[in-house]
């Protein structure tokens, strides 16, 4: 990495990071007396692909929901573009422009993946609900508009084959490459995955990796996603934060936290596979 | 999870009892306004119902909610009772009651007997056909309707693309009240609006049984079927076995159902996640 | 033949008493209808409000 | 608030401390399904107790307690509601309920306290040689059947050969209780008896009236409870019955049951075994005493309506045994035991109805040891619609004692044989 500075840094494969989008500042969350995350701090750049690994259990999806207001912290703050951000419900996260995806998946089964796409764009829809009941007007062009967006997306990932189909008869791999449409039908400023590549074969794992990286590529769009398989994130990522029994215990670019004893001792030694 | 299991809604019902009563609460108003009055006070008591009580009792064992509601249905009868007294109130919006004199001279020239048809059965069926065309339009073309079904599917999911829990659940209850409303005008315009009226829940628990508790095809399908079936067992077996064998086929009708398709005719397959 | 009459007249008649149960069933399934996964993080609800 | 002021009420009479009151509680139902009915009688039954407490300091100078509880027509609670007042020592139990009058009829006989069921419950509860503690005077649902019918037999001429008469019930205990008297009628007569049982709660009843409207009965005689009153005379309006051939028994008669169905219900028939309407003499005293102290159980909106009036008639019959039994027992403090020689020696003429404030009212009741049914005169109403009231149309009429009595002899003989009873009263 060159140097870091206030306003960002250049990557190794020299695309231009810029200042910080969220810092998470001393957050600790307990559930009743067991402890999940202990004193957390670190940040996520605009543009970056910012990884957490960890070992089961190390709190990596408890902090992910801590990003994204399922949780919220006994101690610590979230700030988000330079805001500190008061204890929020999920949605009102989401409406921040932070979209998410769910490590088993949570897509709406009944729905076609065209619809369920277009709920990515629910706060997108401005228009009454009267205007909306009798289908004129604006809420007419409107859902014309999101429409397009969502058609956009749907030829960006690759997925006009099943525009039609109902997500429960989807195989695993679409499924989850629909939630990631459905995420990024949002638009959002921060991009959270937990585990996008979990239970995938090798070849839908590189399908994976080429449309994070696209994503982040062609829109901007910062990308912060927890994984378990080290080779994937060593590759994708720009920066990584290693966390172990709740615990931040590495943080740098893969290079760095490769090197690092602690990692190694905690992580790479004992479960990698 | 949570509110919904609980919710089975004896307060729904009430819902529609208090709604009807309202036309009565002193003024006189015109019914059109009185329709419009409760269905906005159905909106300030699913809002209502949500703060005061569900939102205390989120994550709760579903048997707790479920006595919270029996609760507030009680609650709300006697809430009802105090206001408008416990007295039969005849109701009348307007709409026809009656056998249809055109449907027995047409079926009397074709058949040589005429057919009775009750002119308040054609109007509910009419209405009862828009509500449901309105319904499904909302659900499929709106953003709210979206919503709604986002969350009916997978709230985590839901709340993920910024949907607020808390506004739908006020909404679908603010629409099941309204529901509630037109049926309980329906229902009180045969019998008068009175306590009663939460009898019907009698009725509908094996048309629910039937077309599966989570199904409008279901609901509609099974109302038909019960309706239907119980009147012609009525018509045929009944004489044989002494007659009034309403309710005891439609409980039968629903529990040979179930052995079959526990779900329910349209009902979801049960999987229990873990 | 007039049982027949009958008959339908009976069917006709259960077909709308049928609109009525449904328009009450209706109202439950609506409220039925949420209950959908209960897939939530652990705790979430404990910790989701506070 | 209604309810809160009974409640009040209730706390204070309970409260005081009098032990040797007369306790004669009152077992209602304000709330619920059925409260719209429950509570005009509650109402009327507490409102002449209160009367005799305001007026004449009690019974032989004894204030009566009228301690309510709550049963919901329900007859599980309605056991409940013996079992708490069981302790009190109460004279007589009046449950308003049929389902709860037979699970109480082997306690009560087991406990020693008389059973006060006026127009319902056990019919042949009216053979006292058997049913030593239940008393149903004046009329019960077979003299019912029977006046429904001599009436029938009036308005046709005195024959009903080749008729056809309908019976709408209600399918429990209550609405099957008529059925043998009218089969036993229509051998008699020579009339055609349909039976159309109408499953509880009787909220839709249209297989029935299209039956009715296909069999075309000269008449339809019902006995209903509740929600499917308003129902089957709304269907009845439907299908265009006439409404004068259309006959409910007294407890298909009240306002509530006609109201929702407007205009359509006028002239329907109903039985009653009393007056209706505030036009005696008794009102103008609890007018003075009650009503315009704001002692009224209720809101005061039901009196003089049909159930108000049969509320206040029941407290009347057992004001009357009250103090009989006091003038035999030579105290005016009673037990139960003497309550039932009270009623057994019960003779209200119609000059003491005049003197009690209503006249014509009711007709006499004079019970002995074996009857403890009376005469079981009813007359018939009728209801105008645009007046919103009941106009009684026959004098009292007489049922026909040649059927029945040979019918309640044979069910209260198996009763006594199920139950291993001696007959008493020789």
């Amino acid at each position: 990495m060159n140097a870091m500075t206030q306003d960002g840094y250049v990557t190794a494969d020299g695309r231009q990071i810029g200042p910080v989008v969220m810092e998470l500042k001393n957050i600790t969350l307990r559930f009743g007396g067991v402890v999940a995350i202990k004193d957390i701090s670190f940040d996520i750049r605009q543009g970056e692909i910012r990884a957490i690994i960890g070992p089961n259990g190390a709190g990596k999806s408890s902090m992910l929901n801590v990003i994204s207001g399922f949780y919220h912290p006994q101690d610590g703050q979230v700030i988000f573009k330079g805001q500190p951000r008061p204890a929020m419900k999920p949605y009102q996260v989401a409406r921040l422009g932070i979209a998410r995806t769910f490590q088993n998946i949570a897509l709406f089964d009944g729905m076609s993946v065209l619809d369920n796409i277009m709920t990515g764009r629910l706060n997108k829809m401005k228009a009454g609900f009267l205007s909306q009941a009798i289908w004129w007007g604006a809420a007419e062009r409107e859902e014309n508009e999101n429409r397009a967006a969502v058609e956009r997306i749907i030829d960006f990932l690759e997925i006009q084959n099943i525009r039609k189909t109902p997500v429960g008869r989807l195989p695993y791999g679409l499924k989850k490459r629909v939630e990631l449409a459905r995420a990024l039908a949002a638009e959002p400023n921060l991009l959270l995955l937990d585990e996008p590549m979990a239970g995938m074969n090798v070849e839908e794992k590189e399908d994976m990796s080429r449309f994070i990286l696209s994503v982040n590529d062609e829109f901007g769009t910062t990308i912060c996603l927890i994984e378990h398989d080290m080779g994937v994130v060593m590759d994708l990522s720009d920066r990584v934060v290693v966390m172990d029994y709740g615990k931040k215990i590495g943080d740098g670019t893969p290079a760095e936290v490769r090197s690092n004893q602690a990692v190694i001792d905690a992580y790479l030694g004992v479960a990698h596979d | 999870m949570g509110i919904q299991n609980g919710q089975v809604p004896f307060a729904h019902l009430i819902n529609a009892t208090f709604g009807t009563s309202l036309h009565h609460f002193g003024w006189t108003v015109p019914a059109v306004l009185a329709v419009a009055l409760t269905a906005l006070i159905m909106v300030l008591l699913a809002f209502l119902i949500e703060k005061l009580v569900l939102q205390h009792l989120v994550g709760q064992e579903p048997i707790i909610l479920f006595m919270a509601t029996i609760g507030l249905a009680y609650f709300l009868e006697g809430l009802g009772d105090v206001m408008w007294g416990a007295d039969i109130k005849a109701l009348d919006v307007g709409l026809p009651q009656g056998i249809s004199d055109g449907i027995e001279a047409v079926t009397g020239q074709w058949f040589g007997y005429g057919f009775f048809i009750d002119r308040l059965d054609l109007w509910a069926t009419l209405i009862a056909a828009m509500l449901v065309a309105a319904l499904v339009a909302f659900a499929q073309y709106t953003k709210q309707g979206r919503a709604m079904r986002a969350v009916a599917d997978d709230h985590q999911a839901a709340m993920s693309v910024g949907i607020s829990l808390r506004f739908i659940w006020v909404m679908v209850w603010s629409i099941a009240g309204f529901v509630a409303l037109v049926a309980g005008i329906m229902w009180g315009t045969k019998s008068g609006v009175q306590f009663s009226l939460s009898l019907i829940a009698l009725k509908a628990l094996p048309v629910l049984m039937l077309g599966g508790f989570t199904s409008i095809p279901g609901a509609i399908v099974g109302g038909l079927i019960i309706g239907v079936g119980e009147k012609l067992f009525e018509f045929t077996i009944g004489p044989m076995v002494g007659g009034a064998t309403e309710n005891w086929f439609a409980y039968v009708l629903a529990l040979i159902f179930l052995v079959f398709r526990p779900q329910g005719l349209f009902g979801e397959r049960i999987i229990e996640r873990v | 033949m007039d049982q027949f009459i009958f008959a339908a007249e009976v069917v006709l008649n259960g077909l709308m008493t049928g609109v009525m149960y449904a328009l009450v069933a209706l109202g439950f399934v609506l409220i039925f209808k949420r209950r959908a996964s209960s897939t939530m993080p652990k705790g979430f609800w404990r910790c989701s409000r506070r | 608030m209604k309810l809160t002021l009974a409640a009040l009420a209730t706390t204070m009479m309970v409260a005081s401390p009098a032990l040797a009151d007369l306790i004669v509680p009152n077992m209602s139902y304000r709330t619920g399904p059925y409260a719209a009915n429950g509570i005009p009688y509650a109402d009327g039954f507490a409102d002449y107790f209160t009367l005799l407490n305001e007026r004449d300091g009690g019974i032989g100078g004894q204030l009566v307690q009228v301690p309510e509880c709550e049963t919901a027509y329900n007859t599980e609670k309605g056991v409940e509601c013996y079992e708490s007042l069981r302790t009190q020592n109460p004279l007589v139990l009046n449950p308003l309920s049929t389902g709860i009058t037979y699970q109480l009829i082997p306690r009560i006989s087991q406990d020693g306290i008389p059973l006060y069921t006026p127009g319902y419950g056990r019919t042949s509860a009216k053979d006292g040689s058997v049913f030593e503690w239940v008393f149903n005077a004046p009329a019960n649902y077979w003299d019912g059947a029977s006046v429904a019918v001599k009436h029938i037999l009036d308005q046709e001429g005195g024959d009903l050969s080749g008729k056809k008469i309908a019976l709408v019930y209600h399918n429990s205990a209550y609405g099957k209780e008529p059925i043998r008297t009218l089969q036993e009628l229509s051998e008699k007569h020579g009339f055609e008896l349909v039976e159309l049982p109408v499953d509880a709660p009787g909220q839709e009843q249209k297989s029935q009236w299209l039956q009715i409207r296909r069999e075309q009965p000269d008449y339809v005689i019902m006995y209903a409870w509740g929600v499917m009153n308003q129902v089957a005379i709304q269907e009845a309006v439907n299908i265009r019955f006439p409404m004068d051939k259309f006959i409910g028994i007294w407890w298909s008669g009240s306002e509530n049951d006609v109201r929702a169905a407007g205009a359509g219900a006028e002239g329907y028939k109903a039985l009653t075994f009393h007056g209706v309407g505030r036009d005696y003499p008794l009102y103008e005293d609890l007018q003075t005493h009650v009503y315009d102290k704001g002692l009224a159980a209720g809101a005061g909106d039901q009196a003089g309506s049909v159930l108000y009036s049969r509320g206040a008639y029941a407290a009347l019959v057992i004001a009357e045994a009250i103090a009989k039994a006091q003038e035999l027992a030579g105290t005016p403090e009673i037990t139960p035991a003497q309550m039932r020689d009270g009623f057994e020696a019960l003779d209200i003429t119609a000059e003491r109805m005049a003197e009690l404030g209503l006249p014509d009212f009711g007709a006499p009741i004079a019970l002995s040891c074996d009857n403890h049914g009376g005469d079981g005169l009813a007359r018939v109403q009728q209801w105008n619609a645009a007046e919103g009231t009941w106009s009684l149309i026959t004098d009292f009429i007489e049922p026909d004692a040649e059927i029945l009595d040979p019918l309640i002899k044979e069910d209260s003989a198996a009763y006594a044989a199920e139950a291993g009873l001696t007959a008493r009263c020789n």
